[in-house]
């Protein structure tokens, strides 16, 4: 029985390893700015992860296999080698090395998202997250966002954003129901929600951040990459939350100059 | 198993006044101008004072086996301290406001 | 943790013959059971007062202002409210002290006091509530603000208002059992934990909820 | 002694006669921890249950599903399952795991049982409050189960009830009405239920130990059982206020949970000033030491296990103990990383990762001191040891799972994909539930006085093994894909590729499903029909095993056990026995 689990769980940890390794299932390529650095860490992550994970399955296995009780079996059992000081050193030196590395060394993705402000000149838009759909605001020519009025929202009247018409500020203001951005210029996004929690979440660029109702949460990335990619909510808002998404566009800068002077004129 | 020894009337009923003598002053603190984050400092000071002296006399902790207090109290006090992280969004969220009405 | 440890075993092993009932090897903390139970109850009781507690102050930090309604009369309307309330906790210190000398008629007179303590608070209270709710205060609406003032407001006060109720219908239910010896002194012990920490818990809302909401100048 | 009265009356009730006092109201915590076993039992089969629907929902939508439709018309019309009712399972799934299989069986139900015996007492110190709080445990899990059959069903917030989704009432989705009121009065019925748990078991094992039992001499589950119920009492307390809070937003119209200018479907809420966040924060706070405090009784259950079956002393018993408490102790610093991307500050974002990563170290500690404790010992392969063998294999498995998302950074892509799912479920589900099945097999003997049938056990386990690793394993895979979970169907053609992996997933889910009918099967019939147990089976050295099969009434027949030695003195062989009673004599 004992030979049977050793067997066992030696094919399962290779497997498993297997499938990691061959990337069959891996993520999707990344198109921002700070795509790369992120797998990079995954993968460093992934080397101290798939070490740990090798180790302790096939010593599990060994000694399942090795200490099984034979019939009349008399032999004296044997303690660990040096008690439990060596195991304790080893979890420190393991666990601790990953900590520092992964933790001190690895934040600078998260730091850099999140710690420091976006850069100066970046293309501001105002996302409102509602069940199930996104909108988007381009502040138009003046560069200011008018103030969302959810008593104004008419779906209707085609007012998704609940802009009052006679405020200055909104009056050039932009409202599409996909996300455009020229590539290789960095993008703050102003994610509101006016009802549930919602999601933010777009794979290829690696970005993700909760849209929290009440609150207007910043999220700046630079794509990288032209093309057509799926933007999926990602926190559970309700009946239709499966079939909220929008998609993002990175266009070349002309490709967007046209596309904004377009949607301008349908508003 | 007996107590050794327990509050006899002259220290319960000082403590008593000085619940009282702390409250009173904690009235007359709220009539002074002060920033609200002074005000709560200082108040919420007095406040577990009070806290400690009724922990201590009234529901008798300071009699007790010194183990008793040493298990309970910290544990206590760690995780309300814990809690007081999620002051750090509350602040936050004072100027991250986003919709109108 | 490991200070629970220490006494036990020598002491507990040597005299194993002269252990007079099944109390276990030894009590760490040298209180009976009930008493301890009490404690934690106590204990995980405050972290729910303090949740709540701190929700109001995470609403009210996050609020651009809050209503600070609270006339000198309310005022001092707690302030009698927490006159009683202490006293009736140094009732129920005589109440313990008089059980614990044996003084049955003594400590059932001090229990009833304490409770009768209890209920001048909740009546006092309730007069105040009302007068709330006739100036039009709601948990969903207040004519000074943030409709989240008398959310907080009726959660924090009413939480504990209830459990001075409980307290007082719990102590009388002691008073009468004690007095008729059903129960012991420790159980008249253990119904004064629960009072004071009643006590001890309107000592933070006291300021938190009226002091800092009251009308000055 | 001046608590002597009172002492007396909490310990010697007699033993009761009459059906109702004996089986249904019945103080004996030997009969309560039965209930709370069996109330697991239900819980876990009907939750699984759900989890097949669900499963099945995910790869075949349209499949008619017999006896379903009758069951729920609104939601699975015609059997087949609708979207919304995809979410109310999933819900309910998550909830029933979570508080009725992974809080109760462990800590309630072995706790109940087998604490009192191990430690040498006669019952536990408040026998009363002992029912009580399975009875109020029953009926929070009546009031949750009771959402499956109200009119507009059960809840669509998922197990973490997210406002203001729960927040908001029924114009927010189907099951958002009474569903949702009734599963916040169940959950808030569940924390009251586990409070007079936790201060009982607290209680008992301070004040109730036999004598020469110090608390070094215990039995790691015995440690288990007190850290967890530590955790219960200090972090349920949170989760009580929340719930009281959710059910007032919802019904007396307070805005704890939901700020101003919410226009849901087309109507302008008047709610003000809450915030969604705080509910997430108060929810986690609890949350977190809930994993712990499902995992931990299981820690405590497989290192005795494991000890007794290598035919070894733990390795390094202090040290699992003192990791014990750390993980308790860090467990109420880490909430946060389930927060990462809820909007909360970044900083106290990075912060928590820290302590996060720091709680591995006991964890790999303690993983590492089973592997040093099986080392060069004499397995004896039943199928309790090899269930305790698996959970070292998932838990492992699982927790490296946790290295990526403790990881801010990672998490931004992670984060709610099917990795987290692959790794909760892992980590904490199937290694605690393994641990149940570890501490099934192991107590059965005493708790019913019958042997189980170690074929159909050995089957059981074997399906179950290979199943969990089949169902899980693969969730890190679409994980990695950006697979979002809780998608009732996935209209992005870039998860079309992904279908297969789901189809494997829930033919692996309905066969292992289906081998615990195999367990259901054994552990009834065993009930009845298997072999008499002795009072030993398992050569093992604490208390519970040196009273009959099942225990009299009062555990030990009137008799006080004397406690000389430490629980796990397995190994060097005197006059035949490898091992020494903790009862035996000294010399």
């Amino acid at each position: 029985m004992g030979k049977a689990f050793a067997v066992v769980l030696t094919i399962i940890t290779t497997v498993s390893v297997a499938i990691f390794v061959s990337r069959h299932w891996w993520f999707p390529e990344a198109a921002s700015a700070h795509g790369g650095a992120m797998d990079h860490q995954f993968v460093e992550t992934f080397v101290g992860a798939a070490i740990g994970f090798i180790l302790a399955q096939l010593c599990l296995a060994g000694f399942a296999w090795k200490y099984g009780e034979r019939k009349g079996d008399a032999r004296p059992i044997r303690i660990f080698p040096g008690g439990a000081k060596w195991l304790i050193v080893l979890a420190l030196v393991y666990v601790g090395s990953e900590i520092i590395l992964l933790e001190f060394v690895g934040q600078k993705v998260w730091a850099a998202m999140y710690f420091t402000p976006p850069a100066a000149g970046s293309l501001q838009v105002q996302v409102l997250a509602g069940q199930f759909a996104f909108y988007f605001r381009y502040p138009g020519p003046d560069g200011k966002f008018g103030p969302i009025h959810t008593r104004k929202i008419d779906e209707t009247k085609g007012n998704f954003f609940g802009i009052d018409s006679s405020d200055p500020e909104s009056k050039d203001d932009i409202v599409t129901v996909d996300l455009a951005v020229p590539v290789n210029q960095p993008v703050v996004l102003l994610l509101n929600s006016k009802d549930m929690g919602h999601g933010f979440y777009i794979p290829e660029m690696r970005i993700q951040q909760d849209i929290v109702p009440g609150m207007e949460i910043p999220l700046h990335f630079t794509p990288t990459k032209i093309g057509r990619y799926e933007i999926a909510c990602n926190q559970l808002c309700g009946l239709g939350h499966n079939t909220m998404r929008a998609f993002l566009d990175v266009m070349s800068e002309e490709d967007y100059q046209k596309w904004i002077v377009e949607q301008a004129s349908l508003q | 198993m007996e107590h050794a020894e327990t509050a006899g009337n002259k220290i319960v009923f000082s403590v008593w006044f000085g619940l009282l003598g702390l409250t009173v002053f904690e009235v007359i603190l709220a009539y002074r101008q002060l920033p609200l984050e002074t005000m709560l400092t200082v108040l919420m000071f007095l406040s577990v004072i009070k806290a400690a002296l009724i922990i201590a006399y009234f529901m008798h902790l300071r009699y007790e086996r010194a183990s008793l207090f040493v298990t309970l109290i910290p544990a206590l006090v760690f995780v309300l301290i814990m809690m007081t992280v999620i002051f750090a969004d509350s602040s936050r969220l004072a100027h991250m406001r986003s919709l109108v009405q | 943790m490991s200070s629970l440890d220490g006494p036990v075993s020598a002491a507990a092993v040597h005299d194993a013959h002269d252990i007079p009932s099944w109390g276990g090897g030894s009590l760490p903390y040298a209180v009976p059971s009930k008493k301890l139970g009490m404690w934690l109850f106590i204990v995980s009781d405050a972290i729910t007062f303090s949740a709540v507690i701190f929700a109001y102050g995470y609403l009210r930090l996050a609020a651009a202002a809050w209503p600070r309604p609270f006339e000198t009369p309310s005022i001092v309307n707690a302030t009698v409210m927490t006159f009683v309330l202490l006293s009736s906790s140094v009732a129920m210190v005589l109440a313990v002290r008089a059980s614990s000398l044996g003084k049955v008629s003594g400590a059932v007179g001090w229990l009833v006091a304490t409770a009768l303590g209890g209920v001048i608070f909740d009546v006092l209270h309730i007069r105040e509530w009302l007068g709330l709710i006739g100036e039009g205060v709601r948990p969903f609406h207040n004519p000074w603000g943030t409709p989240m003032f008398g959310a907080a407001f009726f959660t924090m006060t009413g939480l504990h208002m209830l459990h001075v109720t409980i307290g007082v219908v719990y102590l009388l239910v002691i008073a009468v059992g004690f007095g008729r010896r059903k129960f012991s002194a420790a159980d008249v012990e253990v119904s004064g934990l629960y009072w004071h920490f009643v006590d001890l818990v309107w000592m933070f809302i006291f300021p938190l909820v009226y002091l800092l909401s009251a009308k000055t100048a | 002694m001046a608590n002597m009265p009172m002492e007396a009356q909490v310990h010697h009730h007699a033993a009761p006669t009459g059906f109702i006092r004996k089986y249904i109201f019945s103080l004996d915590h030997k009969v309560i921890g039965k209930q709370y076993y069996f109330l697991a039992i239900v819980s876990v089969f009907l939750g699984m249950v759900l989890s097949w629907l669900v499963r099945i929902h995910l790869v075949w939508p349209n499949v008619h599903i017999w006896g379903l439709g009758a069951f729920s018309p609104a939601g699975a019309p015609g059997g087949v399952i609708s979207p919304e009712y995809y979410l109310s399972l999933l819900t309910i799934h998550g909830t029933l795991m979570v508080f009725f299989v992974l809080t109760t069986a462990p800590q309630a139900g072995f706790g109940n049982y087998a604490l009192p015996i191990q430690i040498g007492a006669e019952d536990m110190a408040f026998p009363t409050l002992n029912m009580l709080s399975f009875w109020v445990t029953f009926l929070a899990l009546c009031a949750l189960v009771a959402t499956l059959f109200v009119p507009d069903g059960p809840p669509i917030s998922g197990w973490t009830a997210y406002p203001p989704l729960s927040a908001v009432g029924t114009i927010a989705g189907p099951g958002q009405g009474m569903g949702q009121n009734l599963w916040a009065v169940s959950i808030a019925l569940f924390c009251i239920g586990s409070l007079l748990g936790a201060l009982n078991f607290i209680t008992t094992t301070v004040d109730l130990r036999c004598t020469g039992m110090t608390l070094m001499r215990m039995p790691v589950t015995c440690w288990a059982w007190l850290i967890t119920a530590i955790l219960s009492l200090l972090s349920f307390a949170v989760l009580f206020a929340a719930c009281v809070l959710l059910i007032l937003d919802r019904n007396a119209g307070t805005s704890f949970f939901l700020p101003s200018g919410l226009l849901v479907n087309g109507q302008l809420q008047n709610h003000a000033g809450g915030s969604p966040l705080l509910w997430q924060h108060l929810f986690w706070f609890f949350g977190h030491p809930e994993v712990y405090i499902a995992i931990v009784p299981g820690f405590g259950v497989i290192s005795h296990v494991l000890s007794v079956f290598s035919r070894k002393p733990v390795l390094g018993y202090k040290i699992i103990v003192i990791c014990l408490l750390a993980i308790g102790f860090l467990s109420f610093t880490v909430w946060g990383h389930h927060m990462f991307l809820s909007g909360m500050s970044p900083y106290s974002g990075f912060l928590f990762s820290i302590p996060t990563l720091i709680i591995t170290i006991p964890a790999t500690i303690i993983s590492l001191l089973w592997l040093g404790t099986v080392f060069g010992g004499r397995l004896r392969f039943t199928t309790c040891m090899m269930f305790a063998l698996g959970f070292v294999s998932v838990f492992v498995t699982g927790g490296l799972g946790g290295m990526f998302l403790a990881q801010p950074s990672l998490d931004i892509f992670l984060h709610g994909t099917y990795f987290v799912v692959g790794h909760f479920h892992m980590v904490m589900g199937v290694a605690a539930i393994f641990g149940m099945f570890a501490g099934t097999y192991f107590w059965f003997p005493k708790m019913f006085g019958r042997m189980m049938n170690e074929r159909l056990g050995k089957v059981h386990f074997w399906i179950t093994f290979v199943g969990v690793y089949c169902i899980f394993m693969p969730m890190h895979f679409i994980g990695l894909e950006g697979m979002p979970r809780r998608y009732s169907s996935f209209l992005n053609e870039a998860m079309q590729p992904l279908m297969p992996v789901h189809k494997f997933m829930t033919i692996a889910a309905l066969i292992t499903g289906a081998s615990q009918f195999i367990f259901l099967f054994n552990l009834f019939w065993s009930m009845y029909k298997g072999p008499k147990a002795p009072e030993n089976p398992w050569e093992s050295t604490t208390l519970e095993w040196t009273v009959s099969s099942p225990p009299p009434f009062d555990n030990f027949g009137g008799k006080h056990p004397v406690v000389y030695h430490d629980a796990y003195e397995y190994g060097d062989v005197q006059n035949g026995k490898d091992y020494v009673m903790q009862t035996d004599p000294p010399g």
